[in-house]
């Protein structure tokens, strides 16, 4: 048992530093450190860079391109991007939908839909969720005709996160209504600029555009961007699910947004103020036994030996943290937070912002903003019944 | 020891309840937001309501009414979300009432009651947070009356207003004055906040002043005061609303072939909102009844309401919109707007941990609702 | 609506105030407001005090010898029993099983019993829990069987409160097994001293003997000490269940707790440390809205003009803010609240304790014990389920 | 960065294991308590096991194992919530290895090892609470050697002791020193505390001592630190009890016909209970790693690791009492000894409230396990 990383892991970690940090450009790395919207070209300047480099697809195997890095090694290249202030890697493609290609397409869907992920160069979304469908994603409704060498998409899908920018979207759809309903789910890949497909903006309560519905009426898809059999969906999309590592906790942006909330503390003249300072000195200790948490289940997977039950830890109190460090910032600036100027949010916005700290233009809408976490991937009540499921049986 | 409402408080409460009902509804509102946060139209239904008046007495043309009333009215206000700020007229013309003299007394609460003049407080100054009674804004005595300058920030419907009562520092301390929009050397400049409602910096060069009582600081806490007790009383009837909304919810939404109103942590959860609504509406009483007492009761009744109505603020509004799930932080839906109206209001007046600290540092030996 | 009680309602209160403090004992006082160990002689010298003065049953109505107090003068005594160090009253008489006797007993019942509860002399003790049937109270197997003109009673009863000391009994048994498990429940009332009845304590985590078991074999309960009609014991069940009023949350007690808890701070010497003070300011904000709620609860009883809703809350909130309180002050002692001392719980205790402060001596054992607030009488959970009934249906 | 535990540290835990489920039931604790909350015998039985020279060198008889092997065993203690004060070994071995001359060494070191000398930090006195550092105990220099006049409280096992380690004030600042129980002027007197372990009152009155060290305020914070470590691996392991009795219960108890672990409320209240002991184990692992780190990231870290316990033992502590219902607040079953137990871990080396306090005034810009 040892805190320290090995020699050859700080050598690594040496050297993803000294490249993302030469590579960032400043302008994004400026609008991540101080919460200013990020376009979609900010998001996609940063992911071909990391493509050129073959680190957008950075948890893949060597044999699809990847840098094939252990748990460890990609946990760290995750902080030093969160700490350098990189945008979040958009995970639709190279984080979940390639991750289902490599194992359950075939070599020719390999060869089509890989490269376009890992350079960045094509945009996916995710289309799971549907209306009335919430944490009960087995009821979904969209359903897939086998018409010839087609399959014939009507319904709905909805929450489509940046489904405005996509090229392509991976859904989970019906094509059976025997047996139970996970039986009857395929799983499909769908050009957006089908005939017939339709995104609409969902204003969220920050009054951002960050989701869509996305509406199939008559989308002719080929059969061959079926994944796998038809009516084994489910299961992929359950690999897909599991898939889904420590990076939910999002620790490495939580140490990040740590020190900006004592920034704006400062800023706002109540890091010195005792009780102000303690609930931070408080989400200071959370945020460290989050860590160790993290760091407890990446060691059991680079390991192999022991088994732990904690990962379903990792999503809630992740999500919590989140939370409380965007009320806290919020809570720093108190009546300086009330203004909420959208265009203030944008860099190099140029008005008065009222109290004169523009830094404080999207404490708000952050808070407001992060409710979504605690909801979205799982609720956290859902989350909960998985715990129990493993304490209780 | 009597918790009932008379039957002319019912009467207003019914009639306050129709205006919203019918003439504030949901889609008004969004319209109002978008339009910048502030109709001078809605402001003058409630005063046509008779409410702009509300704490006037009636040789100047108001209702002569007291702080239920307040209450009764505020409670119902919160209901729809109003975005005009009520609040402030009734702290305004209680100022103004209270404090000032009787010529300015008659200049101004008539128009106030009637709904022309609309009064607001220009208290906040960059760096004082929380704090009362410290100001950079300087008066100057010239003539017979005043000149101010300085900048105040997050003045409500500031830009909208007809004129502000304004804090500055004398050579003799802090006074409050009031000072007509119009007044050369003034600037307002307009936003929106969290809630959608409207606000401005105002900004004074000189700008000529009526002077309504050189204790500024006893008036100005006696107006924070007022207010904690009106967004308390708006903020019960935000949460019963939020918690009306977030039961029908429950009850209509299936998640695995059941309403989620079958699963027992959430009706947990439900009840705990319950018991924050029941807390508030307590201290919501509480605030207002003890609007009349003695400074220092009154001072330490109000913050301990604060520490409270913030507590079940940030529960009711956080757990309404988490039992709502993805709809729950749409714009679309009203559950988000009632959360944004709560936590905006957590920060109205001073927050949770800055009444704390009034309350911890007011403590006696005893303590109770009467003590 | 108004704050400030009526002059009349202030008259009474002074009229309490001054009788209260005249006839308390203040070797009980003095025990009562420092935590002390009460005797049984403690309890049945105030109660028969009280008697004396008809104040024992002091929410009977004038027909049965109660002094006919509404609600509010009920919380008035209450108030000042409380705040004078009064011993709390001994409830399953006065309180519990007088209002089902008055209600549903017969005349002779009335006559045989009420007088010995009213001047304190008999000292009764409940039997309602049994093992295995806690919040789940229908589900009760203890037997009784008709005989002649006798029922004999076979089973075991628990968590009987001051058992040791009880006179009398009464008890929901089992007459039946026909039909819902509520339909074949009667109201006995039990001689303590019947053959056949035997009372064993059960020690609680804080070393008190303060519950027992007790245990009925083949004891002999003549006819006529059958509440009303047979298998009909439910009903009058409810009724009792429905009398237990606001007392309930005991926010008096609360108050004068607060009170302790400062002397306790100052003490120790944290009640100039912001962070702890902190602690009581929050207690002190919970207590009064506390009373606030109960204020509204008397005031609708009173004038029977409003319905509220809010009565099932009292229990909840009342019980979380006694464990509170006895928390803080354990916790405001911190490490001089570790030694465990039985003997120095006692009034008069010579010894030395450590620190050198033998008030700190019971806080422990009151923290420990208040854990049962939120499990008994319906346990917290329980409570929370009707409540939601409330505002979900 | 490993988490394993390597094959040596699994098997002293299994030994100690096997010795706590066969040798350390419930019965014999109870026993113990009964006699006064500390058993030679028992502790004789620990000294068997090698557990009393863990931290002593293996020239001075010991096993000369480190922080983790030390976090094994204590984990595996508190699963038996075992009362003889193992902790108090581990830093008295570690302050007298560490800090006392060779001879000293030699005289005590191999007596702690083998079990024949317990010797137990006292330090505690009226009006000091958690703070370290200061003490009314005077020392003064007599020929080669000291004396010591005062009073420490809350010494554990401290009349079963053999010798303490006392902090007193010298003239040029805090000492630490050793002192043999039997020497002149001194007396212990010695009581239960909340869990059932046993503590002593000690009084020196002119009492011989041995200087273990000139800087008392270094050492007495390293014992804290090494106590802080130990009781959170002993917390662990009983909070890990806790659930598991808890959870088998639940699936056993039932009501209404249902097991009651079939309630969504008290199964999320598990998975709740299941998150504070998690975050409890990682901080413990946290403490233990961080033992030998540079003094003012060890005291960072420990205040951390504490405040975290301290969080997490009231948790699981309460909800285990009020998920067993009526069996939980009963002395007969094991629960409720866990939660006592629990309860004065907070206390012990300063409480949630104190260590908030160390990691507030100790924050920095930016923070993390490695920061």
């Amino acid at each position: 048992m040892d805190l320290a990383f090995t020699p050859e892991e700080l050598a690594f970690r040496e050297e993803i530093r000294t490249w993302v940090r030469a590579n960032l450009p400043p302008d994004i790395a400026h609008k991540v450190h101080n919460a200013q919207r990020l376009t979609r070209d900010d998001m996609q300047r940063w992911a071909k860079i990391l493509g050129k480099k073959g680190w957008l697809g950075y948890g893949w195997p060597k044999q699809f391109g990847g840098p094939g890095w252990n748990a460890v090694q990609k946990h760290l290249f995750e902080e030093e991007c969160a700490l350098a202030g990189a945008p979040r890697i958009v995970p639709f493609g190279p984080v979940m939908v390639a991750p289902v290609i490599m194992a359950f397409g075939n070599r020719e869907q390999q060869e089509r839909f890989l490269p376009g992920i890992a350079s960045g160069e094509v945009w996916w979304s995710q289309g799971y969720s549907e209306p009335g469908a919430g944490s009960d994603l087995a009821s979904l409704k969209t359903r897939a005709e086998r018409v010839g060498d087609h399959y014939i998409v009507n319904g709905q899908k909805t929450w489509t996160t940046l489904g405005q920018y996509g090229d392509w979207i991976f859904c989970l759809v019906r094509t059976s209504t025997e047996g139970k309903p996970q039986t009857g789910i395929s799983f499909l890949l769908i050009d957006m600029k089908s005939p017939g497909v339709t995104v609409r903006p969902i204003k969220l309560l920050d009054g951002e555009h960050e989701v869509n519905e996305v509406w199939f009426d008559n989308v002719k898809v080929p059969v061959e961007n079926l994944i796998g059999e038809e009516n084994k969906g489910w299961t992929y999309a359950k690999h897909l699910l599991s898939h889904e590592r420590t990076n939910i906790a999002d620790v490495n942006r939580a140490k990040r947004e740590l020190e900006r909330l004592k920034r704006i503390a400062k800023a706002e003249g109540v890091y010195d103020d005792l009780r102000f300072r303690d609930q931070i000195a408080l989400l200071e200790v959370d945020i460290v036994a989050l860590e160790m948490l993290v760091l407890r289940v990446l060691s059991a997977e680079k390991s192999g030996k022991q088994s732990l039950d904690i990962a379903g830890l990792l999503k809630i109190r992740g999500s919590e943290i989140q939370q409380r460090y965007t009320e806290l910032m919020m809570l720093a600036a108190g009546p300086f937070s009330l203004p909420f100027i959208f265009e203030a949010m944008d860099a190099g916005w140029q008005g008065d912002f009222p109290g004169g700290v523009v830094a404080n233009a999207p404490l708000a809408a952050n808070y407001f903003n992060m409710r979504k976490t605690t909801i979205y991937g799982g609720s956290n009540e859902v989350q909960r019944n998985i715990v129990a499921q493993t304490v209780l049986g | 020891m009597d918790f009932d409402f008379s039957d002319d408080q019912m009467q207003l409460r019914d009639a306050v309840r129709r205006w919203v009902d019918k003439g504030y509804g949901f889609e008004r509102r969004k319209a109002i937001v978008a339009a910048g946060g502030f109709d001078r139209a809605a402001y003058a239904e409630l005063a046509e309501l008779g409410l702009c008046g509300l704490y006037v007495s009636e040789a100047h043309g108001g209702l002569g009414m007291g702080p239920v009333e307040g209450m009764v009215v505020m409670e119902e206000l919160g209901r729809g979300i109003v975005l005009e700020p009520l609040a402030q007229t009734l702290l305004a013309s209680a100022l103004i009432g209270g404090y000032a003299s009787a010529d300015l007394q008659a200049e101004w609460l008539p128009r106030i009651a009637s709904g022309d003049a609309l009064v607001v407080l220009a208290h906040q100054e960059r760096g004082l947070r929380y704090a009362l009674g410290a100001a950079l804004t300087r008066a100057t005595p010239q003539g017979d009356g005043w000149t101010l300058t300085g900048r105040k920030s997050l003045v409500p419907a500031g830009d909208a207003a007809d004129a502000w009562l304004v804090p500055a520092l004398t050579e003799q301390g802090l006074g409050l004055f009031v000072v007509a929009k119009g007044a050369a050397g003034t600037q307002a400049s307009g936003y929106l906040t969290q809630d959608g409602s409207r606000a401005a910096e105002v900004s004074l060069n000189g700008a000529a002043a009526q002077l309504v009582t050189r204790d500024g600081q006893t008036a100005l806490e006696h107006a924070a005061d007022i207010g904690i007790a009106a967004s308390s009383a708006y903020a019960v009837g935000v949460m019963d609303q939020t918690l009306a909304v977030t039961a029908d919810y429950l009850n209509t939404r299936k998640q695995f072939g059941v309403p989620i109103a079958s699963f027992q942590a959430l009706r947990h959860r439900m009840a705990d909102m319950k018991m924050q609504l029941e807390l508030a509406r307590s201290m919501s009483y509480y605030a207002s009844l003890k609007l009349h007492a003695p400074v220092a009761e009154r001072r330490q009744a109000l913050s301990r309401a604060k520490v409270q109505l913030g507590q079940s603020m940030r529960f009711v509004g956080q757990q309404a919109v988490q039992l709502h799930g993805g709809i729950g932080v749409t714009d679309e839906y009203i559950v988000s707007h009632y959360f944004k109206t709560l936590t905006q209001l957590e920060m109205t007046w001073g927050d949770t941990l800055h009444h704390l600290g009034e309350v911890s540092a007011r403590m006696q030996a005893t303590a109770g609702v009467f003590a």
